[in-house]
């Protein structure tokens, strides 16, 4: 690394990608040792690895084009892209089960892929449409489907983290042993309600997952200027007896295994964890922003080298998981389900101006 | 009929809920070992346990919150609220939260979720623990706000705000909670939004809720002795408001007055006077007159105090202005 | 005089207020190093310095509150929170705190701070992110609240506020911030509480604030082709209000429709009904008829948006309904 | 310790009085070995000493006549009394210099006394008279003195920590070395202002000295009911990487030489501190409160046997710092001073009505 550019590091607080796997000079692995891994994992079997790479590009290519669409107008409002993050997304929320709860912010549409969400109905409430899952009500920060347990997309920073909490409460109170998973920031945790959910979840040891999606900027704002401990956040939650997981959120199995860990546990014990996941997103806070003001191309850039999207298909193909041929076929396949969702979203009906008086009171 | 404080019409129907549906809870600052500030859920936790009742840290924004997300989840909690004046730290979970996330998700979740807080000023606590705050999300859509005046209402309002599918505001004002009234001993319901026939008169219609309902009264009874009839319509909630019953007393009687507890300046009236101006002008014979908490901050000093907030001289004042126009 | 737009009204506003106070300084989320949400003070960390252009964390309580602190002891900061919406995080530390402190403390602190805020919806952001908070804020005593309509007014009351020793909220449109006016070079104040008569007319009164005179002045056009003659009264503070204004206008047409574009059902315009119908009653022919958004949270949808929010047609609607009557 | 007694301990959290001194079972030197310490303080000389013991007294004269005069309708609203609590608040303020400032909760009249504020004029605003110190508008829960630096009185709970960060923010820009100190209770750390505040002073290196008068109960709960790590604050704040003292709250020279090393770091450094003391309030939490229903008779006996009214002037006597005969003369000098303090409230007048629309606007 330059001098230069070395200054830039401490002056911004840019944290560097890091790996939780042995070889970290061989990014093309992602931290994963060939010579010592004879399979990639030894928890997923390879059509779960498949599904996995077949979301996450699924999510690249939806949010792609969300974008394109914003442009058209088709989509208007706040667009917070999840372009970057998809490894995170996939490897948290691949391990729950159907009847767990998932809460979640603006960045959502990622995390309503990844749980299987259907494509079409995204699509339809990015566009606004009467099919879509909110009936258009919500728009893309807003996206919720109950019957899958998806309680939102909360647009207020720090505002859906009560609401996981009482989602949690409700299982204790009602004996389940079902998990809540709620994602937020790295911004979102200088709120208030950040500190008092914690803090009641611990208390009243609800069964909770509390994770941070920590890409190292909140909007323009560098983690280390908004945060004494600038991007520690593994020995900073000592107030909240909380156990503390922190993982490599560009490595999709590693975030995998340690939220499978944590759902076990949580499952079992009935207490909160708290994961936090490294990642980055690619493009800017929002549709709205370049997101080249605030941090150097060259950060982007290191990020950029560690795309999960050329890393997992990568590991796919050296072990042996699947072919070229068969990630071209997936890739066709994402192309086409995105293209139908589009068509789907264009051809939907707008609401009747009259339904906006309609879900206000039950 | 039994003759019961409105303290122990609120302990009653809380106590009704819990012991006939499971998924009824409470939750709220001190209201287990403490009893509760003012003493509403006293011994309740030795009754019911710390599964049903659920002492919070004071972490406002948090509680509420999570009674929003327990909600959501299919259980009916009841969050308790010390004192309306603490709800504006947990304001965004109120009226972004609670409010909004049927409409966000398009009709999907609901949230059958009751806030009961103390309300009210007139006891010496200063400026920010004097608060009212009702009136603001009494106008918010996508909740409900009920405010009685007397036992029997809130015993009727409870009820309905606990079976209600939607978040609700449950105002009482704290110098009501001693004040003793007949309540049935039948089971009844009083729905939100239906307001209440305090008085029957013909010559003005004088309009309040909560505790505002009693300073109206005294003004009637000195009305009485100069031979002016007043009407006194008890609003019950502040939302749904009952236009109906409020616009046809006014038909009626051609005048109105109407009263706030709550500052006059912001208070719950501004709304109601200007839809019923706008609803029967024809019928007017005077502007609609309001008074309220005049529009300073609440000091402690008491006799400063008792000059801020109304009482029934005021009232009276306002309605020989209307009769005289 | 300079054709601007309402953003550089502002932003020279307030660099004028750097530059010539030294305890001026200003913070709030991304106000630095991305250059603002809506690009107010884009250039200003370079130019200024991070003591005076202080980034914050999204811990709006917390430097909302440190905003009235030091404002007590002795600086002027000007706060921006991104939205209007977003205040209610900080609801507590705005109305408990900067409004009451001067008032709690027997008048020994002053708290000269203002809060800058987007408001308004229409830009299709949905239920919470829409809102118009300072209709709850402007009835808080203790604090006084702006709204321009224009480049002209924002600069001129921008130089108010910031030299008000009481805490004021200066609510900008979002709409606005493109918008284009003439702004005079030389230096002028516009003082708070002085509403601006924006046109006149004789057969009925028209009043609103920021954006909504915009949808007044589209009104009075289609108006004048049917021969009628509005007044357009652009209140530019909600607090304190100008009634003597508003009242004489009033009682010269006789006649008056009033435009939110927040909620109508709580928004500003009730409390302003409410006054002009006590005190100019016997001037007028008809009801006072509002106009404002629609009682609903605001939705995504553009179409259900649009038809929520309040339009020049509508307010044509009122005013022939008025004019009726 | 009784096994009854025990159980009782595990389940409310209990917390037994602590000492910092070297040996624990002599409560009577209150932690100081007299055979080791040929003085009480080094550091604080005699007169001073003295004085500290009055305030302590005139605290807890004033607070209970304050009681007297609550049951007698003078003094109205809620009534918060400080007693039990007077070592640390006199331990605190002692060594703070005029020009700095404080900023305090509701149970603000020992923090007045101990400033040395008008008694008068605290009195009278006990009794909302126009020349208390707020004119009778604030009462007993905003109690604020500007010239003297004394912020109030606030009593949203937690509300008053930004305003301190504030006052604190102002000094670092006009670059003076004034301290601000805030105090709060432990049930104020589970406000979201706590956690947002604490955050803002780190990272923005701020002035200021958090102290958090720890008695264990916010109102009637417990503070391990309503926090996971209970009454354990020492290794809770990581999150903040500010510096955390305890203290042993029931000792006034414990307290007053770890707040003078706090003052004195923060005056050279300009950055936060956190100073916890335990202690206890004697009475319930207001006057309403007769503090027996959440807490056991023993436990409040445990800490009354550390009266720091007894420990201390005990303390004094042994040291030879002073003679029963001077510490009589002092009670009733103080006696006289609160004597007065009733007459000086009873005697002023009531405020105007037109006083009620008076400071509302500059
Ligand atoms: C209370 C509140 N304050 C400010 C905002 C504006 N805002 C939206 S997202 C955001 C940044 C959040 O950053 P982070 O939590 O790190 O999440 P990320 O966007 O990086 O995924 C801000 C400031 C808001 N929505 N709510
Ligand atoms: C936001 C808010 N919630 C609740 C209250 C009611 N209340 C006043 S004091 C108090 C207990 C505070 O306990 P702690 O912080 O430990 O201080 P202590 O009274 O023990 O000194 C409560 C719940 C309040 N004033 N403000
Ligand atoms: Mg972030
Ligand atoms: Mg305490």
């Amino acid at each position: 690394m330059e001098q230069a550019e070395k200054s830039k590091v401490a002056a911004t607080g840019l944290v560097r990608p890091t790996s939780n796997g042995p070889d970290k000079e061989s990014p093309s692995t992602n931290g994963y040792d060939v010579s010592r891994n004879p399979v990639l994992s030894e928890r997923v079997d390879n059509a779960e690895l498949l599904r996995m790479y077949r979301l996450m590009l699924l999510i690249r290519r939806f949010e792609e084009t969300c974008g394109q669409h914003y442009s058209l107008g088709h989509i208007r409002g706040f667009l917070h892209l999840y372009i970057g993050q998809e490894a995170t997304g996939i490897g948290a929320i691949a391990p729950l089960e159907d009847r767990d709860y998932i809460v979640t912010h603006y960045r959502d549409h990622g995390h309503a892929l990844a749980r299987g969400l259907d494509t079409n109905r995204i699509m339809a409430e990015m566009f606004g449409k009467r099919t879509g899952l909110s009936k258009g009500k919500g728009g893309s920060m807003h996206i919720f489907d109950a019957a899958q347990r998806f309680m939102g997309g909360h647009a207020i920073v720090g505002a859906q983290l009560p609401l996981a909490a009482g989602i949690a409460l409700a299982q204790q109170y009602m004996d389940t042993d079902v998990v809540t998973m709620v994602f937020f920031g790295d911004g979102a945790t200088n709120q208030g309600t950040f500190h008092e959910t914690l803090n009641l979840a611990s208390v009243w040891q609800l069964p909770v997952i509390f994770f941070m999606e920590n890409n190292l900027y909140g909007m323009g704002s560098a983690v280390g200027r908004v945060r004494h401990r600038g991007s520690d956040f593994s020995d900073a939650l000592g107030a909240y007896d909380v156990d503390v997981v922190s993982v490599d959120g560009m490595d999709v199995l590693a975030v995998r295994e340690a939220t499978q860990a944590a759902i076990d546990s949580v499952r079992a014990q009935g207490s909160p964890i708290f994961i936090e996941a490294k990642t980055f997103r690619f493009v800017g806070h929002s549709f709205a922003d370049p997101g080249d003001q605030y941090r150097e191309r060259s950060e982007v850039d290191l990020w950029r080298r560690r795309d999960p999207l050329v890393a997992y298909p990568k590991q796919l193909l050296e072990y042996g998981v699947t072919t070229q041929m068969e990630l071209d076929d997936l890739s066709a396949s994402v192309d086409a389900e995105i293209e139908a969702a589009v068509e789907f979203a264009i051809n939907s009906p707008e609401p009747e101006l009259s339904e906006a008086f309609d879900d206000v009171y039950a | 009929m039994a003759n019961i404080t409105f303290r122990e019409a609120i302990t009653r129907g809380l106590e009704e809920a819990i012991e006939t549906d499971e998924n009824v809870f409470i939750m709220g600052e001190d209201i287990g070992e403490y009893g509760g500030a003012y003493s509403v859920t006293k011994g309740f936790i030795e009754k019911y346990g710390e599964k049903r009742i659920k002492d919070t840290p004071i972490s406002e924004a948090a509680f509420v919150g999570a009674g929003v997300g327990a909600a959501s989840a299919g259980l009916r909690p009841i969050v308790e609220l010390m004192s309306i004046s603490f709800s504006l730290v947990a304001f965004d979970q109120i009226v972004n939260m609670a409010a909004n996330l049927r409409y966000m998700s398009g009709g999907q979740i609901k949230v059958p979720m009751v806030i009961r807080a103390p309300t009210g000023a007139g006891v010496q606590l200063g400026a920010t623990h004097s608060q009212s705050f009702e009136t603001w999300l009494a106008e918010v859509p996508g909740m409900y706000c009920a405010c009685p005046s007397n036992p029997r209402d809130a015993l009727g309002l409870l009820r309905s705000a606990i079976k209600s599918d939607n978040p609700v505001i449950f105002a009482e004002h704290s110098h009501l909670y001693g004040s003793r009234g007949e309540v049935p001993e039948e089971y009844f319901e009083i729905p939100l939004g239906e307001a209440r026939l305090d008085r029957e008169g013909d010559d003005l219609t004088l309009v309040s809720y909560g505790y505002g309902v009693h300073i109206l009264r005294e003004a009637a009874d000195a009305m009485a002795e100069d031979g002016i009839d007043a009407e006194i319509i008890d609003l019950r909630s502040l939302s749904p408001v009952d236009y109906p019953t409020v616009v046809a007393s006014v038909q009626k009687t051609g005048r109105a007055a109407m009263l706030d507890t709550a500052r006059r300046n912001g208070g719950a009236m501004a709304e109601i006077v200007s839809e019923v101006q706008e609803r029967a002008m024809d019928w007017l014979d005077g502007p609609i007159i309001r008074v309220g908490s005049k529009d300073v901050p609440w000091p402690y000093n008491r006799n400063m105090e008792r000059d801020i907030l109304p009482d029934a001289k005021e009232v009276v004042d306002a309605a020989r202005r209307v009769i005289a126009f």
